[in-house]
């Protein structure tokens, strides 16, 4: 498999990865190395089986020993999957990493071309590319650059607090960041839980307080990270504190205020509640609220919107802890990782008309009914429809803005499990007859389907097909004064028409509105469903493209609690080991000024997003601070007079990749 | 604002009404609309499921000859098409002859052989619903009403072809333009679950007692929920729910419902006369329901 | 026959500025003319084709090209002139890189032949009669003219050149340097730009006065709007070559307060003056979004006679390209 | 890489050399392929970490080498991993496509595309369409024409070349 070197410069060493038959299967990788081998300085070609594998990485590394190979290119899976692995293998050898180029054959060739002779034909194209290209690679250095140890999490819901707390427990210092008013996020909404049907407070809230408690873990509800600055390690954010107009310090939220409040009713919807019930101005979100301290709404407020109020409140508190003149402040904190939990949105069922949701007020979002059927709610449990009737005969719809190429087309994961949480709870407390509208059941985890058995034994009826609509037009006397779900029965191929009392909507999850803002902030990207995307699917899947930002729950796709907490373990273990290391190495491919080539034209100097580009006044150049510079190459390509290169991007390089391919 | 205007066979007969309010409107609102020279017919519901590709040859010769008009005067490329019927073949045959590569090249031919040309991208088919509460806008309507329709309760009936399958402007199950505009009006629409139900379309003439039950369904419910007119947008849907009701009586019960176009309300809160709007052409009387509403 | 070197000066396609240049010497050119031999200058002395063509291979020691090549005739003789000659300096911008007969480029032969011929106005020629290469006279002597051909070439697309003197034309600083430099033998690589290897805006007087985020708004051109003579131009809105364009010529445009417009060409690190100054001078403007970027923009009228004034021909893409 | 007419009598295939930022445009060509989505083979893909590091010079290069088509692909405006490196590229590329238009270059063949990591789909979709209307357009071969236009000097480089035993300097 040996070929000569055949021609000057230096000895490189060409390797194609068969990877199975994913590559092999489209590509003539015999065709390949034997063209590869006839270019010039080509002195080894070879393929093998897996090339990532421990033999591969081991046949590379001999051949650079023995043959003295002198730069190294891989044809194999993308660079974002394997650039590493070569690099060590390189190093292994003996050869500087960065004397290696890799092509990408398989996710741009193999897997999206099917005519085999074009696709081998673009293999052989991108090879020469990189052997051209790699003749021109010099030798570089991985900085090391230390980290800063502490750890924020953004978001407090159940993903968020397990990510802090078991950041915490290892002896990090720990930031939990959370928009609202109190940590708990969706789970603190839930009464129970499926399908252990555990109570959600129960084991939600010794978290909470663990939380409070916890010396390592510094919690800044109602905030919101508003900038984010620096690189892995080295992080540098601004986060907002909002006022609450109450000092977070004093306030023991013993509830003297509310009680004094100018509003002697609770006037305004209550959103913990989901509007099911009304607070006042000054309010606690529910009682194990965490920080367990009250906050009062500047939208309601008399004395914050007028400044006329006799702030009976403020007279109310012998802590003196309401404070009208408290003012936004913004925090700049350095961390050395960031671990978003940001969570979801519930799909707003108003969204599908035709099941009058916000049309006919006995029609539910499932959030307002686990907040009914909550012995801490709005009715203390009770099953008691807007109308002051109890049901029944109640249906649940299920995938309402799921599966649906309307609105979203994903499955929501949890909406089926949660709909047989709900018919359960909903038959234990009315004794209604339940009627669960399903696409398909899926109770793929640990104990669910025992529990979909143990539904079907206890009388809840299943019916399969997409609800047509919801409406009140009655064919029927039966019908008459109820609501009416029609639907195709696909089981028993006939189109039903069932009155009921009772509509629960089983919204699905998606994105949180501003996911797209927040995505920005942390420099990470978004999938096409707008969760954050991870940086692979199953190899790192609390990574993201942004090194030292993890990600973890339902913000990066529908997952119910076990997935997300084990999710946030995993993120808050990727981020330990992170800030443990104690350094980062960061890429090399860093710009730098070549200073006597340099005139002093200051194009580059604004070009810098990171401002790591300055203009030396005595020397009369620009400098490029290494330290700062992410490496885009935006002054390279800008320098008029071609002084300022990239690592690993040169213009050499570029122009012998150019040539290359098109030779 | 100026539009291609396809008004269709329907609007020239049994929907006379609707022509006529329609263009009373549009005068009002400063709409120009210029008719389509030599415009035959759309082809209908039946054609498409007779002979496809020919029903398909027969609305692009409209959309062909709108496009030149269109090019010839300097006008906006919509076509407004009032008729359900007719807007929705025309569109259909706008996405076949964009999507499928056969139907446009056998039409392409057909249209050569009668020296005319292949209607080019952009050419849009609207209805003037959609026209009216997206380009004129509610706001600039509501601005222009004169007498609003205070107290006049409405069943916004949709029918069946305006939002299925295309649902290019609104919802396919529970469209809310219509309801909107008539709010725009001054009126009030009761919740109305039939809105896009089955008026009995050809039924009411081949199969007259399927035909009769599907109108009688609606009307009933119109007037169950208290509606003072039912209002529509469609000419056969106006022609079955209000020319049928003498039937309807003897079979069922009487109903006594007006059945209005959408325009004619919007043009009696425009101010406009009962004349003018064609509204003394309702075989069910409408002035009734409307005195003292203005 | 004296030991001194044999020089030749020789011209193309140009203006006869080069020309110009050697004579602007001055007390200089005495000392040249001392230390040399001049065996042909034809834009001075009389000197014949037939006398080149006498020359051994080789017998010069140098020659100075100037000028841009089009024609047949300046093709052949660069080529014998390459043969006689141990060293080939290719004199100015017009050689180095075509020039401004180099914009030439942007047109077809028969768009300029038209245009010259028949369609310049003030041009009488209704029986559109075009010079032939070859016509016999009634005494039935026959007159050759070279032919015209498709494109202007630098003088290196045609024969291989030594060195180059950049400008339009090149100081006499920068001549003196580089015959000292062939005199006393002490010769650079093969193929240096004799001139140095940084952009202008290192010898620039105003550099100081350029702040470091041009952020304009808007390109101003030098006839309609004056030139504040101590700020640096760019910063002013105007174009300036400056950042793109070698130095050499110690800023004489901005010294008489005009904007570089590139005429030494670019640094050894450039294969395109006119794709850098895309790069550098769209990043110098404020716009982010299309139109208001397009607005900006709108204020280089011509941009390929503006990034290539002086060098169309050795662009990456030659010529005008009509496919 | 073999011409377009290595084929024999098959139709045109363009070249297209293919800049893609690291980030986006490069990622959602892997998600293409882990999605398997199928495209046409004619893009030659060269990364870069930004598409703001693409110099005109690049794309001057590619074409004057041989291609058909140069497609740069960068992040969504405001999306930008290095916060704002496409706006650059921006701007570069509308003045570069002015002056290729002054060059005679068609429209077409260079195109600037917004191209998240998420949109794998985009590629594929980008790419045929770029792919069909090159090819509409037909080669561009511009080193095919640098031989033509050169070929009028071949004459008088045999000339003077023959007249002489010393040619060491003549190309």
């Amino acid at each position: 498999m040996k070929s000569a070197s055949n021609g000057s410069g230096p000895k490189i060493g060409f390797y194609i990865c068969h990877c199975g038959t994913n590559i092999a299967g489209t590509i003539d990788v015999e065709a390949v190395r034997e063209h590869a081998a006839k270019l010039p300085g080509v002195a080894v070609s070879k393929g093998y089986k897996y090339m990532c594998s421990d033999p591969g990485q081991e046949m590379i590394a001999q051949d650079i020993r023995a043959q003295g190979l002198e730069r190294l290119v891989v044809a194999a899976c993308s660079p974002n999957l394997h650039e590493e692995t070569f690099r060590k293998a390189a190093a292994k050898g003996g050869l500087n990493p960065f004397f290696f180029q890799m092509v990408n054959i398989r996710e741009h060739a193999s897997w999206v071309h099917e005519d085999k002779a074009a696709a081998t034909q673009k293999a052989e194209d991108q090879v020469r590319a990189a052997i051209h290209r790699v003749r021109f690679h010099k030798a570089l250095e991985k900085k090391r650059v230390p980290v800063h140890p502490d750890v924020m999490v953004v978001g407090g819901g159940i993903a968020g607090i397990h990510a802090a707390l078991t950041a915490a427990n290892a002896g990090k210092k720990v930031i939990l960041v959370e928009r609202e008013a109190t940590i708990g996020g969706h789970m603190a909404l839930f009464d129970k839980t499926f399908p252990t049907l555990d109570c959600s407070a129960c084991i939600l809230t010794p978290k909470m307080s663990a939380v409070k408690g916890h010396p390592n873990i510094t919690l800044w509800a109602y905030s919101e990270v508003t900038k984010v600055e620096g690189y892995v390690g080295n992080f540098k954010v601004t986060v907002k504190r909002k006022p609450r107009y109450v000092k977070e310090d004093l306030c023991v939220g013993c509830d003297a205020c509310i009680d004094a409040c100018v509003f002697k009713e609770a006037k305004f919807p209550d959103e913990f509640n989901q509007g099911l019930s009304k607070r006042k101005p000054v309010y606690l979100s529910f009682p194990q609220a965490t920080p367990k301290v009250v906050t009062i709404d500047p939208k309601t407020c008399i004395q914050l919107k007028t400044g006329k109020c006799k702030m009976t409140c403020a007279a109310a508190c012998d802590r003196k802890a309401i404070d009208f003149g408290q003012k936004e402040e913004s925090k700049e904190v350095p961390v050395g990782a960031i671990i978003l939990t940001t969570g979801f949105d519930a799909f707003d069922p108003k969204r599908h008309e035709y099941y009058g949701y916000g049309r006919y007020p006995n029609v539910y979002s499932a959030l307002e009914v686990e907040r009914l059927v909550n012995a801490s709610g709005p009715t203390g449990g009770d099953v008691v429809l807007r109308d002051g009737r109890r049901p029944e005969a109640i249906g649940i719809i299920h995938c309402v803005g799921s599966r649906d190429e309307h609105t979203n087309k994903w499955c929501s994961r949890v909406c089926c499990m949660y709909s047989l949480k709900l018919a359960h709870l909903l038959k234990e407390r009315t004794g209604a007859q339940v009627y669960n509208f399903y696409i398909d059941m899926r109770t793929p985890g640990k104990t669910f389907e025992e529990f979909y058995d143990r539904l079907l034994k206890e009388g809840v009826q299943f019916v399969r097909g997409r609800v047509a609509e919801v409406n009140d037009w009655a064919m029927t006397r039966e019908e008459e004064g109820r609501l009416v779900i029609r639907v195709e029965d696909t089981l028993a191929g006939f189109v039903r028409r069932i009155p009921v009392d009772m509509v629960v909507l089983s919204q699905g999850l998606e994105a949180r509105k501003d996911a797209l803002d927040v995505r920005r902030i942390f420099n990470i990207g978004c999938g096409s469903d707008g969760f954050f995307q991870e940086r692979h699917p199953k190899l790192a899947p609390v990574s993201t493209f942004a090194d030292g930002i993890f990600i973890a729950g339902a913000c990066q796709g529908p997952k119910d609690i076990p997935d997300t907490v084990a999710q946030a373990g995993a993120a808050a273990a990727e981020a330990l080991a992170l800030v443990d290391a104690g350094h980062v190495e960061m890429e090399p491919n860093t710009s730098r000024v070549v200073e006597e080539e340099c005139s002093g034209c200051k194009s580059c100097v604004p070009l810098c997003p990171y401002s790591a580009i300055t203009f030396d006044e005595a020397k009369k150049k620009a400098s490029i601070n290494e330290i700062l510079c992410k490496g885009c190459g935006v002054c390279a390509a800008a320098c008029p007079s071609g002084s300022i290169r990239q690592n690993l991007f040169e213009d050499d390089e570029i122009f012998g990749e150019i040539e290359g391919v098109l030779s | 604002m100026n539009y291609l205007y396809y008004p269709g066979c329907s609007l020239k007969g049994t929907g006379r009404a609707y022509d006529e309010s329609l263009k009373a409107v549009c005068r009002a609102l400063g709409i120009t609309l210029s008719e389509v020279p030599d415009w035959n017919c759309c082809g209908a519901t039946a054609y498409m499921s007779v002979e496809e590709t020919r029903a398909h040859a027969l609305a692009a010769r409209n959309l062909s000859l709108a496009d030149a008009a269109a090019a010839d005067k300097g006008l906006k490329r919509d076509i407004i098409a009032p008729c359900s019927a007719c807007y929705l073949v025309l569109a259909k045959t706008l996405h076949a002859l964009d999507e499928q590569i056969e139907t446009r090249v056998l039409v392409e031919r057909a249209l050569k052989a009668g020296g005319l040309d292949m209607p080019k991208a952009g050419l849009q088919v609207r209805h003037p619903l959609d026209v009216l509460v997206n380009d004129v806008g509610l706001a600039a309507i509501s601005a222009k009403v004169k007498s609003p329709l205070k107290g006049l309760k409405l069943a916004p009936y949709y029918g069946c072809q305006l939002v299925r399958p295309y649902a290019a402007f609104d919802d396919q199950a529970h469209p809310v333009t219509m309801d909107r505009l008539m709010a725009a009006s001054g009126a009030e629409c009761v919740d109305f679950p039939l809105k896009t139900r089955c008026c009995g379309g050809s039924l009411t003439g081949t199969v007259p007692d399927a035909g009769l039950r599907l109108a009688y369904i609606i009307l009933k419910e119109a007037k169950k929920r208290g509606a003072h007119a039912v209002v529509t947008v469609c000419p056969l849907c106006q022609f079955n729910l209000d020319g049928y009701q003498d039937k309807i009586a003897a079979e069922f019960e009487e109903v006594a419902m007006p059945v209005l176009y959408f325009t004619q309300v919007l043009g009696l809160a425009l101010g406009l006369s009962e004349r003018e709007l064609g509204i003394q052409r309702g075989i069910v009387p409408a002035e009734p329901a409307l005195a003292g509403r203005r | 026959m004296s030991a001194k070197p044999k020089v030749g000066f020789y011209w193309c396609a140009s203006c006869g500025g080069c020309e110009e240049a050697v004579v602007d010497l001055a007390e200089g050119v005495l000392d040249v003319v001392a230390a040399v031999d001049i065996v042909l200058w034809p834009v001075a002395m009389d000197f014949k084709r037939s006398d080149v063509e006498g020359m051994a291979d080789k017998s010069m020691t140098v020659c100075f090209i100037n000028g841009a090549v089009r024609t047949s005739e300046q093709e052949e003789m660069v080529r014998m002139l390459r043969k006689k000659a141990q060293f080939v300096i290719s004199f100015g911008s017009c050689a180095n890189s075509g020039g401004i007969p180099g914009l030439a480029n942007q047109f077809s032969k028969e768009t300029i032949l038209k245009f010259v011929y028949e369609d310049c106005p003030g041009v009488d020629n209704s029986a559109r009669t075009r010079p032939q290469t070859r016509m016999k006279d009634e005494g039935d002597r026959s007159l050759h003219l070279p032919v015209f051909r498709d494109m202007v070439r630098s003088l290196d697309q045609v024969i291989d050149v030594d060195y180059y003197l950049p400008g339009c034309p090149p100081t006499p600083k920068l001549i003196m340097g580089g015959v000292q430099a062939l005199l006393s033998g002490k010769l650079p690589a093969k193929g240096t730009v004799l001139s140095p290897d940084v952009a202008l805006c290192d010898e620039c007087p105003r550099k100081d006065s350029k702040p470091t985020d041009l952020a304009l708004t808007e390109f101003k051109r030098p006839h309609l709007a004056p030139i504040d003579p101590e700020k640096c131009i760019l910063a002013q809105g105007f174009l300036c070559m400056g950042p793109a364009t070698r130095s050499g010529c110690e800023a004489l445009c901005v010294k008489g307060n005009m904007p570089c417009s590139g005429c030494f060409g670019p640094t050894s690190k450039v294969r395109d003056q006119g794709a850098k100054l895309v790069s550098c001078l769209a990043g110098s403007i404020a716009a982010k979004e299309t139109p208001e970027i397009d607005k900006v923009l709108s204020g280089i009228p011509d941009p390929v006679g503006s990034f290539y004034r002086y060098g169309l021909p050795k662009s990456m893409l030659k010529r005008r390209i009509d496919n | 890489m073999t011409h377009h007419d290595k084929k024999g009598a098959g139709r045109f295939e363009p070249r297209i050399v293919a800049f893609f930022c690291n980030w986006c445009t490069y990622t959602a060509a892997d998600l293409a392929g882990v999605s398997r989505l199928k495209y046409a083979p004619n893009t030659r893909v060269i990364r870069v970490m930004c598409s703001g590091r693409v110099d005109p010079q690049f794309v001057l290069d590619a074409f004057s080498r041989g291609a058909d088509g140069v497609l740069l692909g960068g992040c969504h405006p405001g999306d930008c991993h290095y916060a704002e490196g496409n706006y650059k590229t921006l701007r570069r590329m509308r003045l570069l496509e002015r002056m290729l238009k002054d060059m005679g270059v068609s429209d077409g063949r260079f195109r600037l595309e917004w191209i998240s990591g998420a949109e794998g789909e985009k590629v594929k979709t980008v790419v045929n369409d770029m792919v069909a209307k090159v090819r509409a357009l037909g080669p561009l071969d511009l080193p095919g024409k640098f031989k033509d236009w050169d070929s009028e000097l071949e004459g008088l480089a045999r000339s003077v070349h023959a007249s002489s035993k010393e040619a060491a300097h003549v190309r």
